[in-house]
């Protein structure tokens, strides 16, 4: 059971830590700051929620990974926001 | 090296990067920054201290932990106030050079 | 186990560091905004990592306030662009 | 030093005396301007009598008084702690505080049904924060708690610079809170590492453990540097003239009477206090020579200023000079020590009141004038004669004639540089006199002469009365008895108690 | 060979990274931007200290209230054009400054190299003053700052108060009594109130959460304060609520009742307790929520209005 438990973390986290390379990569070498924040959206959730991910197997009681829940949650909530304000603005800039 | 004294050392050179700023930047809020660099190097001296004090089961010294919240705080009110300041004579007179311009005097002279 | 997840949270901190360059290069306010965004992220993502290898306790709640104020500084940047200060020079 | 207990009899009245303007402070942010005025004006007298209060326990005791805040002891606790010197700083602040906030009545007292104005709700409180920053300075006996007084002395004092709003005084306020902000960090850097070193920040138990190490004399210097910036000693007094010349002639004598003498005070406590064990003769002469540098430049500057509040403000930078004669001259336990000691407290107290004094006059003769410009003041001492005779009394004293409290002090300095065979900073301390009489003559003769100037208002009896009055106690020093200098040595460690 | 110190090597080098291009910078707002990311930075490399009390707080503060801070100062002065800012330093002048800063930065870092083992600590003397004065709080740091060193406590949420009405009266006479702007001039935007709307409720919730464990675990006063202050200007800047009045009487109570309460409990600790700031240790725990409940109120009131800056809307001089 540890084992399996191991196993779901490593994965969920390597993947998790693939997604940040890749968010910085988008964020290094796209043209243009539309596709950065796309990039950008896709570390903020899939990097970290991945990471969550593999740690709740790790986590000592039911509130500390509920807490980890929340931190996902709030990071993405807000990083959904400020993706769709700041496209928005990034759209009226170019009008 | 460990984590302590590597922090010490960083502390050290975030004091020293933040005095050339000090000095060396003629726009205010660069300097505020530069301030708010030193500030944050000096707390990571009082952190290490409390770090290196771990002693009767605690982690750390609990004395210089909260000496650096109620320092934090301080620092912050100074910031917001350095703010206003700078803000206000930006909007008062259309820059913010902290040179004075021309003789203090001014013809009026002083008015009660 | 403590060791792989200690070199995740290096390897994103390393991966946002060289996001930085962003912040370097810019060319917009909104480049260097985003590559702070993703510091922030990968910051708490290293924390997370870091505080269940080591066990420092308290960690998640810092954690939480980070996550809580990861747009804090977007939203306020935000806010002076649609109030038209300065929304030409994006 | 002979060990103080944690509590004393009499400990009490020195929380008293910080939480008393400190709740004034709080009450009047509720109740708002008009009752901040009478709140302030109403606290000066209770003030005044706690610090006489203090006074008498500690002639009472021969001993400093203590409390320990929360009945804990150092080092987890705080200690307060009065001695001679404390108490007398206090009394002076009180005296200060109060002269400046009667005379403020006029400008920031609000009338029935006004509503509540910027000014005088700045004013009011943050002339009560600095009152309580100071009492606190005076008594504190925690590095740390005074790092805390000395913010409290910087976020009061700025925003009284600035209070008219003019751009050159935000300029001058912001320049004065980068200084101070510099000077506070340094400070509180200095403190990082003597805790580190010793474990403790209480002044009595670090002065038992201290030792000449390399990370002392770092720490002190951090500590000294930023104090040295607050103070506006020269080379870092650059904020101080724009700063002092621009505030409200109420907050200008606030500010350089006392508020200068709060950080130069912390510096006094860190090497006569701290480090008294210490071979500390090098960077004693290094602050002296400092001190020299500054009266001959504070003075020449003062000698070029077109304007009166200007060149009183100048002056202030050459007065401080003279303070830190006292670090070389009163060093040690010599037996000429407490000449020099007795020499610059005296200084500390002579310069207080004489600078005080002189700007509630020059901020009488520029109401009455419309102008403080020198050159226009052809007459003026005839159409303002107890203004001007204020300011010629004070200049009296920042030259050294006899008698004043600044004769008396300049005169204690030479002894001790005489008895000390460091005869070369009598060289300064006379001449800083001859300057000084230079911009005094500056002020007067044009003021003196004949000629007729326009008076746009008739300054209030009561105003030039307090000014006067302030002048007169600077020269009233003079004649303080051999009894006043023996309670200064109240409490100063490792010093044989011999009067002069 | 461990991980963990490659991690903090790296961590320092980044952190002096960032804080060098923050000084380096010619741009203005990308400066602002640096500094903003060092103070995430700075939370970690506290948890690496084993304080996460301090990281907590510097996350609130250092990192998301200063930052929004700088961001509008940042903006606010690129939308004034205010350019002159005084010239450069001579050479000389920059040369002397890195000597000054280097000579600094030597000495500091070989003090700290140099201190002493075993380190001079008040830690055992804390855990002993928990059984008494301190009674309650699993928390060193909260005993610390309520109770060994409440003076200090009570006189730096003064300079709070101090701060505000500072910023306040930098303001114009016009407008005095009037409301702060800068944090209520965004059109409000859907996405924003949305945000808002969540964030606020939620974070509010954490910021009571965090002051609530504080007395036991990591978090206290003001990191809760500084979080629910946080979530206010969330509020403010989506314009679901305005910014008060700086005359409401209401928001003044709010701002000192703080070290209001704290110096009249202080006071009053003379007869409950023997001394001023002393506690009976029957009721230690009670009263020190007490004050702390006061305290967090100022706190979420002051730094919201120190950030939102003076009134306004009264005509310039």
């Amino acid at each position: 059971m540890s084992f399996l438990a191991d196993l779901v973390s490593l994965a969920a986290i390597g993947a998790g830590v693939f997604f940040f390379i890749a968010g910085t990569v988008g964020l290094l070498r796209f043209p243009d700051s539309l596709t950065r924040l796309h990039a950008l959206s896709k570390a903020d959730n899939l990097g970290l929620g991945l990471i969550v991910l593999g740690l709740i197997p790790r986590a000592e009681n039911p509130l500390a990974a509920f807490k980890l829940v929340v931190v996902w949650a709030l990071v993405l909530l807000s990083g959904a926001s400020t993706a769709q304000l700041i496209g928005r603005a990034l759209r009226r800039g170019r009008e | 090296m460990n984590a302590s004294l590597l922090a010490g050392l960083v502390g050290a050179a975030l004091v020293g990067l933040g005095l050339y700023g000090l000095i060396a930047h003629p726009h205010p809020l660069r300097k505020l920054l530069a301030f708010n660099l030193v500030g944050s190097g000096v707390f990571l001296v009082f952190g290490v201290v409390a770090r290196r004090g771990a002693a009767a089961g605690y982690a750390f010294d609990p004395v210089p932990q909260a000496m650096v919240i109620t320092g934090i705080v301080v620092a912050f009110a100074a910031s917001a106030l350095a703010v206003a300041l700078i803000l206000r004579l930006a909007v008062a007179s259309g820059g913010v050079s902290l040179d004075p311009q021309g003789p203090a005097g001014r013809d009026a002279g002083e008015m009660e | 186990m403590n060791e792989i997840l200690l070199a995740a949270a290096g390897l994103i901190v390393a991966a946002v560091a060289v996001g930085l360059a962003r912040i370097l290069r810019g060319p917009a306010d909104v480049d260097r905004l985003m590559a702070v965004q993703l510091l922030g992220t990968g910051g708490i993502a290293a924390l997370l990592l870091t505080a269940y290898a080591t066990a420092v306790p308290g960690v998640d709640d810092v954690a939480l306030g980070l996550a809580l104020l990861a747009a804090f500084a977007t939203m306020a940047f935000l806010n002076h662009l649609d109030a038209g200060e300065g929304g030409a020079e994006l | 030093m002979t060990a103080t207990p944690a509590t004393t009899p009499g400990g009490f009245l020195l929380v008293l005396a910080v939480l008393l303007p400190a709740g004034g402070v709080l009450l009047s942010f509720v109740l708002g301007g008009r009752a901040a005025g009478k709140i302030a004006l109403g606290l000066t007298p209770v003030g005044f009598g706690l610090a006489c209060l203090v006074a008498m326990k500690v002639a009472a005791a021969g001993a400093p008084i203590a409390y320990a805040i929360g009945g804990l002891p150092p080092p987890l606790g705080i200690a307060l702690r009065a001695d001679g010197v404390s108490a007398v700083m206090m009394v002076a602040a009180a005296i200060i505080v109060a002269a400046s906030a009667f005379y403020a009545r006029a400008k920031f007292v609000m009338p029935e049904g006004a509503p509540e104005s910027r000014g005088a709700l700045t004013f009011w409180i943050m002339i009560q924060a600095i009152w309580a920053a100071l009492n606190l300075i005076f008594v504190g006996g925690d590095l740390f708690n005074l790092y805390v007084a000395l913010e409290l002395l910087t976020f009061a004092a700025v925003p009284l610079v600035c209070i008219d709003g003019r751009p050159e005084t935000l300029r001058a306020a912001l320049r004065y809170l980068l200084f101070a902000l510099f000077g506070s960090v340094s400070y509180l850097l200095g403190v990082a590492l003597l805790y580190g070193l010793y474990g403790a920040l209480d002044i009595s138990l670090l002065a038992q453990r201290v030792e000449a190490a390399p990370m002392v004399w770092t720490a002190a210097a951090l500590m000294t540097a930023g104090l040295l910036a607050k103070t506006a000693l020269f080379p870092l007094h650059l904020w101080l003239p724009p700063a002092h010349a621009n505030a409200p002639a109420a907050a200008s004598a606030v500010l350089s009477g006392l508020v200068v003498k709060g950080s130069f005070f912390l510096a006094l406590r860190l090497w006569f206090y701290v480090l008294p064990g210490l071979p500390t003769a090098a960077p004693s002469v290094v602050l002296g020579a400092l001190g020299a540098l500054a009266v001959l430049f504070g003075s020449v500057l003062a000698l070029r200023q077109a304007r009166l509040k200007l060149l009183v403000a100048y002056s202030t930078v050459a007065q401080i000079g003279y303070l830190f004669f006292v670090f070389p001259l009163a060093a040690g336990a010599h037996v000429w020590s407490p000449l020099g000691w007795s020499g610059g407290l005296m200084q500390v107290l002579a310069h207080a009141f004489a600078k005080a004094a002189m700007f509630l006059a020059a901020g009488l003769v520029a109401e009455a004038l419309g102008h403080d410009r020198i050159a226009g003041f052809t007459g003026a001492a005839r159409a303002l004669p107890l203004t001007f005779l204020t300011l010629g009394l004070g200049g009296l004293s920042l030259m050294g004639l006899p008698p004043s409290g600044g004769f008396e002090a300049k005169w204690l300095m030479l002894r001790a540089s005489a008895a000390s065979g460091q005869w070369l900073w009598s060289l300064p301390i006379l001449g800083g006199g001859l300057l000084a009489g230079g911009y005094v003559y500056r002020i007067l003769a044009p003021a003196l002469a004949d000629g007729e100037v326009e008076i746009k208002a008739r300054p209030q009896r009561s105003r030039e009365a307090v000014a006067l009055g302030l002048a007169v106690l600077a020269l009233a020093l003079a004649f303080a008895p051999r009894g006043f200098f023996d309670f200064l040595e109240i409490g100063r460690p490792s010093v044989s108690r011999s009067a002069p | 060979m461990s991980v963990l110190p490659l991690l903090d090597v790296g961590l320092a080098l980044l952190v002096v990274a960032v804080a060098t291009w923050t000084m380096a910078a010619r741009d203005l707002f990308a400066s602002v931007l640096g500094y903003v990311a060092y103070g995430l930075l700075l939370a970690l490399v506290w948890v690496r200290l084993h304080a996460p009390d301090i990281g907590l707080t510097e996350a609130a503060v250092g990192g998301g209230v200063t930052g929004v801070l700088l961001v509008t100062a940042g903006k606010r002065l690129d939308a004034l054009k205010a350019a002159t800012s005084g010239a450069a330093p001579r050479l000389r002048v920059k040369i002397l400054a890195g000597a000054l800063s280097a000579l600094v930065a030597g000495a500091l870092a070989f003090v700290v190299a140099s201190l002493p083992t075993p380190a001079p600590s008040l830690a055992p003397q804390a855990a002993a003053a928990a059984a008494g004065p301190g009674a309650g709080l699993g928390n060193p740091i909260t005993a610390v700052l309520i109770s060994y060193r409440a003076f200090d406590t009570m006189l730096e949420k003064i300079v709070l108060a101090l701060a505000v009405l500072g910023i306040w009266s930098v303001g114009a006479d016009a407008a005095w009594g009037g409301a702060p702007a800068p944090l209520r001039k965004a059109r409000p935007d859907g996405a924003m109130v949305l945000l808002a709307q969540i964030l606020a409720p939620i974070g509010a919730l954490i910021g009571v959460h965090i002051f609530w464990v504080g007395a036991d675990a990591p978090g206290g006063a003001f990191q809760g304060g500084a979080l629910l202050a946080a979530m206010w200007m969330v509020a403010m800047m989506a314009r679901l609520v305005e910014a008060p009045r700086i005359g409401s009487r209401a928001l003044r109570l709010a701002l000192i009742s703080g070290p209001a309460v704290f110096l009249a409990v202080g006071l009053a600790g003379i007869a409950m307790a023997g001394s001023f700031f002393a506690f009976p240790p029957a009721f230690a725990k009670a009263l020190i929520l007490f004050i702390e409940t006061f305290m967090v109120l100022s706190v979420a009131v002051a730094l919201p209005m120190m950030v939102a800056g003076p009134p306004e809307g009264g005509q310039e001089p």
